[in-house]
């Protein structure tokens, strides 16, 4: 399998789809003449032309309606938000339209669309360009949520989404973009919705993630590994549908959880792992489920706060040790 | 843009008479329909909330009557007419709005909420404003796909003072979208006129800042809107380019069927409704031109009543949606890690103590 | 104490602010001329005239943030979002300004604006107007969230928010409208933003809610002690700051807890309710936290199946028992 | 709604020429700022997003000759040369830039976010749009207060394709709020041309559907740009009346300090960056007109060196914000269950590994 970016995954696999299916057309500011802000879409325009990659004006709320409307006639657009953000000026859309739609209408009609937009941030990106909301779209029914943490589920992901006649929120982060990894040739490889994949085999405790916080629980893992402590990954890949047993599973084997996510601490993604866990394994638990999570202020811009704010491989090892006393 | 002069109908000899009587047929079945909604409501079959469309008749009928098969719909939430107008039997609307299995939309989506996907009505979405930007995606993907017709963006007055009705203008236009943006302007919102809401109460003007055309009507005559509406639904399809249509209405009741309208002055909606009668004023036209007589006015009459309680029948007789069927238009696509029929059973039997 | 509605509580109390402080003006749809969609500002139009009381067009994203920057100038707006399902159109002014504009410009300004809007729903009102989204704003670090139960709560927090000077959400109930209680007449009475309250002690188990699920624990604990099971019931009243010690101190004399919310189950305030239980609390569980909530699905608008998706007192006694098991 | 035809100066007789000279010296403030931002942008003392006001220092000294001590301004993203010609020294900026405690957002906020309260900068908001609802706020509570002044809600020009921006102009219309819209217009948002993103591209006329007037300015032009300000300023304060000003200015760079504006032809930017430039062009006038001589530059210039080297020395000097202020700014009224000091220590030695 060749090694690629987490970047060149994405943009392969979007011209890949563009080419399958006469349907699938990108949209979203900046993904064309610019080339992408994050260069994702980098190269499309000039290969797809401006019908099949569309740069639209500031207009968040209009153009993802504008999708939502088209996926119900049958295209399926693939939506860029420049960071996640922004998608607050067009959450009615997504929320009050998008993720009802089929179900609403007793399943009438189809919303084929994917959003993809990077959640979370490092490097002093300040309190409006730093936020994660990956939680709040996974606690909507109706919408399906996934968050690849390598190229290849990058990849797999991606097209299954894409192909998928669902609404689907696809998360990414810009910490991983210049990431590497294998990614497989193969033109019919998808990574299906709703599955968890246990990243690392373990016997210890059981670190469960998503996205960039997979990446760093897989360094951390290693280096527990050096300890002694033998670290099992789990890594969510789908918020919504989340896959429970594949969790569960794996904590009744190591009888110890820790939970890491990049978003805010209380009421965030890693709040509904834990709870999962201790309804589902409480009779397996050593020790309570530790949360590791962002600080709960609007992220300050200057250096070290902000750095300190998010949580790192430190805190996972911190919160490893804790759940090992 | 122009505001439009009340065209006078003085003589209807280029009319085809039929057609005349199947207009005064919708708009008495729409009043009709309504009527016993709203009946229906207070006898607590229909629940949720609930907006008719009294006093919008002629607005609704001429629209349909100048669409095509391959135009499509998407309305707000004051939506039974349309979809009624549109060729929807009234039995599934009917049943809709009692919550039945045989509704329009699975007895999932109610009063706000109905749609009729073979007829190219694609919903009643109940945040104002959010259904705009989906039509004009809607007539984005005609011009995509290179087909013909156009598509209706409808709405009220006081829609047209959210973000999402500017923000679809521009984008209409600039994507070269054929969409009537089609608003029934009823003066209010709830309790909120037109000019209490909008720093430009001519509504017709609001694509000022987008290059759109706009036109006003009076949406209480049903030949004037059918016009309007066949000349731009034409010059948007022809043109690839967006037209506002400023439908003027006096709405009957208040703002739902829950609403007593106490803010409206009594003497003026008593006065409203007798001079804005798109229905009895259509009547008296076509009496004083001898295309219906009283014997014609009865048997429609009794005609609309059949049907109307032949659909309320038909929503009585309905079973509701079945509990186990709870998750079942969840997801177009299956995929691992949902919930199916026995969990819904085990979940709704928890909830109603039935375990 | 004079037994009145939550309803008039409400009204009340916006009465009494406007005519406290000339700074306190009330804005949203319907509240003047129609007298509010749910008549919680009826007469205060007439009142207080409508430089106080001032109609809305519909138009959330504008009004809010005009109540933002119109609050960073020293007025004190109190804002009602005729149900939350609409506030989505303007939660970009809520979560990406308001709630960091004290934080972010280093406390140079202060947004003294509270937001008043029902939340949860019964009664048919269909899938895009029954939603709870309380827990997105309890998520965002920089607001403060509260949700009162009874008419008392209603009067102390709204009065304590609008004397507030940051942006406060206050979550109401149309349930709740109608129900009565006992108010204060006493002209500075408060309740404390952050704390909640123990509503009933028990020694057997503790149930934790809010807003309606309070008055449903309530009637659900009056029931089991019938049967012989001793319900406390904890009021966490403030959504955030989370009270998390008056939990706990509960959890830690009954050994037992349910939490119960009226919004969907994954991802919602339960979840971050049951994992602070267990994360605080591990050692003195004797079950799993049970949580309650609400069917993840579009709400339904068929009468039975809408009534079956919501938590009731019977889901709330089911899993009292099993915890009791 | 009128465009202005471009005002020429033949001569400049009845200017102050000390004030020309001050005019002059903050626009070469601005621009020496901005230069020396880039700089200890690529050299790392400053993170983050970054975007820089090159190319439009006369729209902005225009602006800040033509407001009152009592009016408000509320910006986007590219802030640093409206706090800056507004009158907060040059230290606190650039010490907010570098993330320090003597920053004007305490080191909180960043090139996006500064503020000045005693001069009524009410900050930089990056969100686009998420500005102009705030700022028809603030005018709304002078109104209220029955204070004199305007608030202006500085934006770009893709940033009138927002619903953010719409809404504002009616509610500001409707309430009688004196804001002025002051529109930047440097052609681009990010590589999308005016034209591209709006459908209406005379972004002046864009107040029509709301009734709200509109006129385009040189924003090149210092004197025009002051002009215009102070007219349309006294306007809306007197008539309680909101104005659209379309600025046009031309953009010297990318988007943001890490934009390579590849984009953009090479020569189009060659040609903008020599025709366009409004502190060269000003200087030549002020030349031809005798205002200043060489030496004058040369001094002026030597000193705007040196105060921005202090600047930067300045903020090099600064300290970050104590690690145990994290939570300091969190709430304004202090409420039980939050989190101190200690409790921000303890968090952050977990996340940097020393404990
Ligand atoms: C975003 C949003 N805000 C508020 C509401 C509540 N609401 C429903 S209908 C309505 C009035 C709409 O008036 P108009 O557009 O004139 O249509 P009409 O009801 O008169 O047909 C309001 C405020 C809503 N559904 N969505
Ligand atoms: C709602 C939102 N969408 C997208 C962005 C990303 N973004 C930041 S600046 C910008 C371009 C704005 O252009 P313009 O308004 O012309 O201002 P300029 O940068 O040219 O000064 C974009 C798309 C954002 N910050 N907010
Ligand atoms: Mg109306
Ligand atoms: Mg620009």
């Amino acid at each position: 399998m060749p090694i690629i970016t987490y970047r060149q995954a994405l943009n392969d696999t979007l011209g890949e789809e563009l080419k399958r299916d006469p349907n699938v057309l990108l949209m979203g500011e900046e993904i064309g003449v610019f080339q992408g802000s994050y260069r994702i879409t980098e190269g499309l325009l000039q290969e797809y032309g401006p019908k099949r990659v569309v740069d639209t004006p500031i207009a968040e709320e209009g153009f993802v309606g504008v999708a939502i409307g088209a996926a119900m006639l049958g295209l399926r657009p693939v939506v860029e938000i420049m960071t996640i953000n922004f998608i607050l000026v067009a959450i009615d859309q997504v929320v009050n339209h998008a993720s009802k739609i089929h179900y609403m209408f007793g399943g009438q009609v189809r919303v084929p669309l994917v959003i993809r937009t990077p959640s979370g941030g490092t490097g002093q990106l300040g309190a409006t360009h730093s936020q994660s909301f990956e939680n709040w779209f996974a606690y909507c029914p109706g919408l399906k949520v996934v968050a690849p943490a390598t190229p290849y589920d990058a990849k797999g992901l991606l097209r299954a989404a894409i192909r998928d006649d669902d609404p689907v929120m696809f998360i990414e982060s810009l910490a991983l973009y210049d990431t590497k990894g294998d990614v497989p040739e193969d033109d019919d490889f998808v990574v299906p919705i709703g599955v968890a994949e246990v990243k690392r085999t373990g016997t210890d405790v059981t670190v469960i993630s998503y996205s960039r916080m997979t990446a760093v629980a897989m360094q951390v893992a290693q280096r527990m590994a050096n300890e002694g402590i033998s670290v099992e990954v789990v890594d969510l890949r789908s918020l919504r549908p989340l896959d429970r047993p594949t969790i569960i599973a794996s904590v009744k084997k190591t009888n110890r959880a820790v939970v890491i996510a990049e978003d805010w601490y209380s009421y965030g993604v890693t709040a509904e792992i834990a709870a999962t866990i201790q309804e589902e394994a409480f009779d397996y638990l050593d020790a309570p489920v530790q949360r590791v999570a962002g600080i709960e202020t609007p992220l300050p811009y200057a250096k070290d706060l902000s750095a300190a704010s998010k949580p790192s491989a430190h805190s996972l090892i911190y919160a490893i040790r804790k759940v090992m006393e | 843009m122009v505001k439009e002069a009340n065209v006078v109908y003085p003589s209807l000899v280029d009319e085809d008479a039929n057609e005349l009587r199947h207009y005064y047929y919708q708009m008495l079945l729409l009043r009709r329909f309504e009527e016993r909604t709203g009946e229906m409501y207070v006898k607590a079959k229909i629940g949720g909330y609930c907006h008719l469309n009294l006093g919008e008749e002629a607005t609704i009928v001429g629209l349909m009557a100048a669409l095509k098969a391959e135009d499509y719909i998407f309305t707000n939430y004051r939506d039974h007419g349309y979809v009624l107008a549109r060729g929807t039997p009234p039995g599934p609307i009917m049943a809709e709005l009692f919550g039945k299995e045989t509704g329009v939309s699975g007895g999932r989506g109610g009063s706000m909420h109905l749609f009729d996907a073979e007829r190219h009505f694609m919903g009643g979405y109940a945040i104002v404003g959010g259904q705009v930007p989906l039509a004009v995606g809607a007539a984005y993907a005609l011009r995509y796909q290179e087909k013909s017709g156009v598509v209706v963006a409808q709405m009220g007055d006081a829609t047209t003072n959210i973000g999402a009705f500017y923000e679809s203008l521009n984008l209409a236009k600039l994507w070269k979208c054929p969409v009537l943006f089609f608003i029934v302007n009823n003066g209010y919102g709830m309790g909120t006129s037109v000019a209490m809401g909008s720093s430009e109460p001519d509504l017709w003007k609001k694509g000022a800042s987008f290059r759109i055309h706009g036109e006003q009507i009076d949406g209480t005559d049903v030949l004037a809107v059918r016009d309007a509406c066949r000349r731009l639904r034409d010059y948007a399809e022809r043109e690839a380019d967006p037209v506002i249509l400023d439908m003027v209405s006096f709405r009957f009741r208040g703002h739902s069927v829950i609403d007593s309208d106490r803010y409206r002055n009594p003497e003026f909606v008593r006065k409203g409704r007798q001079e804005h009668d798109p229905v009895r004023n259509f009547a008296t036209l076509l009496h004083e031109h001898a295309i219906i007589d009283d014997a014609w006015l009865k048997a429609t009459a009794d005609q609309v009543e059949q049907e109307i309680q032949q659909a309320i029948d038909f929503a009585n007789a309905s079973s509701d949606p079945k509990i186990e069927d709870l998750y079942q238009f969840m997801y177009a696509t299956e995929v691992a890690n949902t919930p199916g029929p026995e969990d819904a059973l085990a979940a709704v039997k928890i909830n109603r103590g039935e375990v």
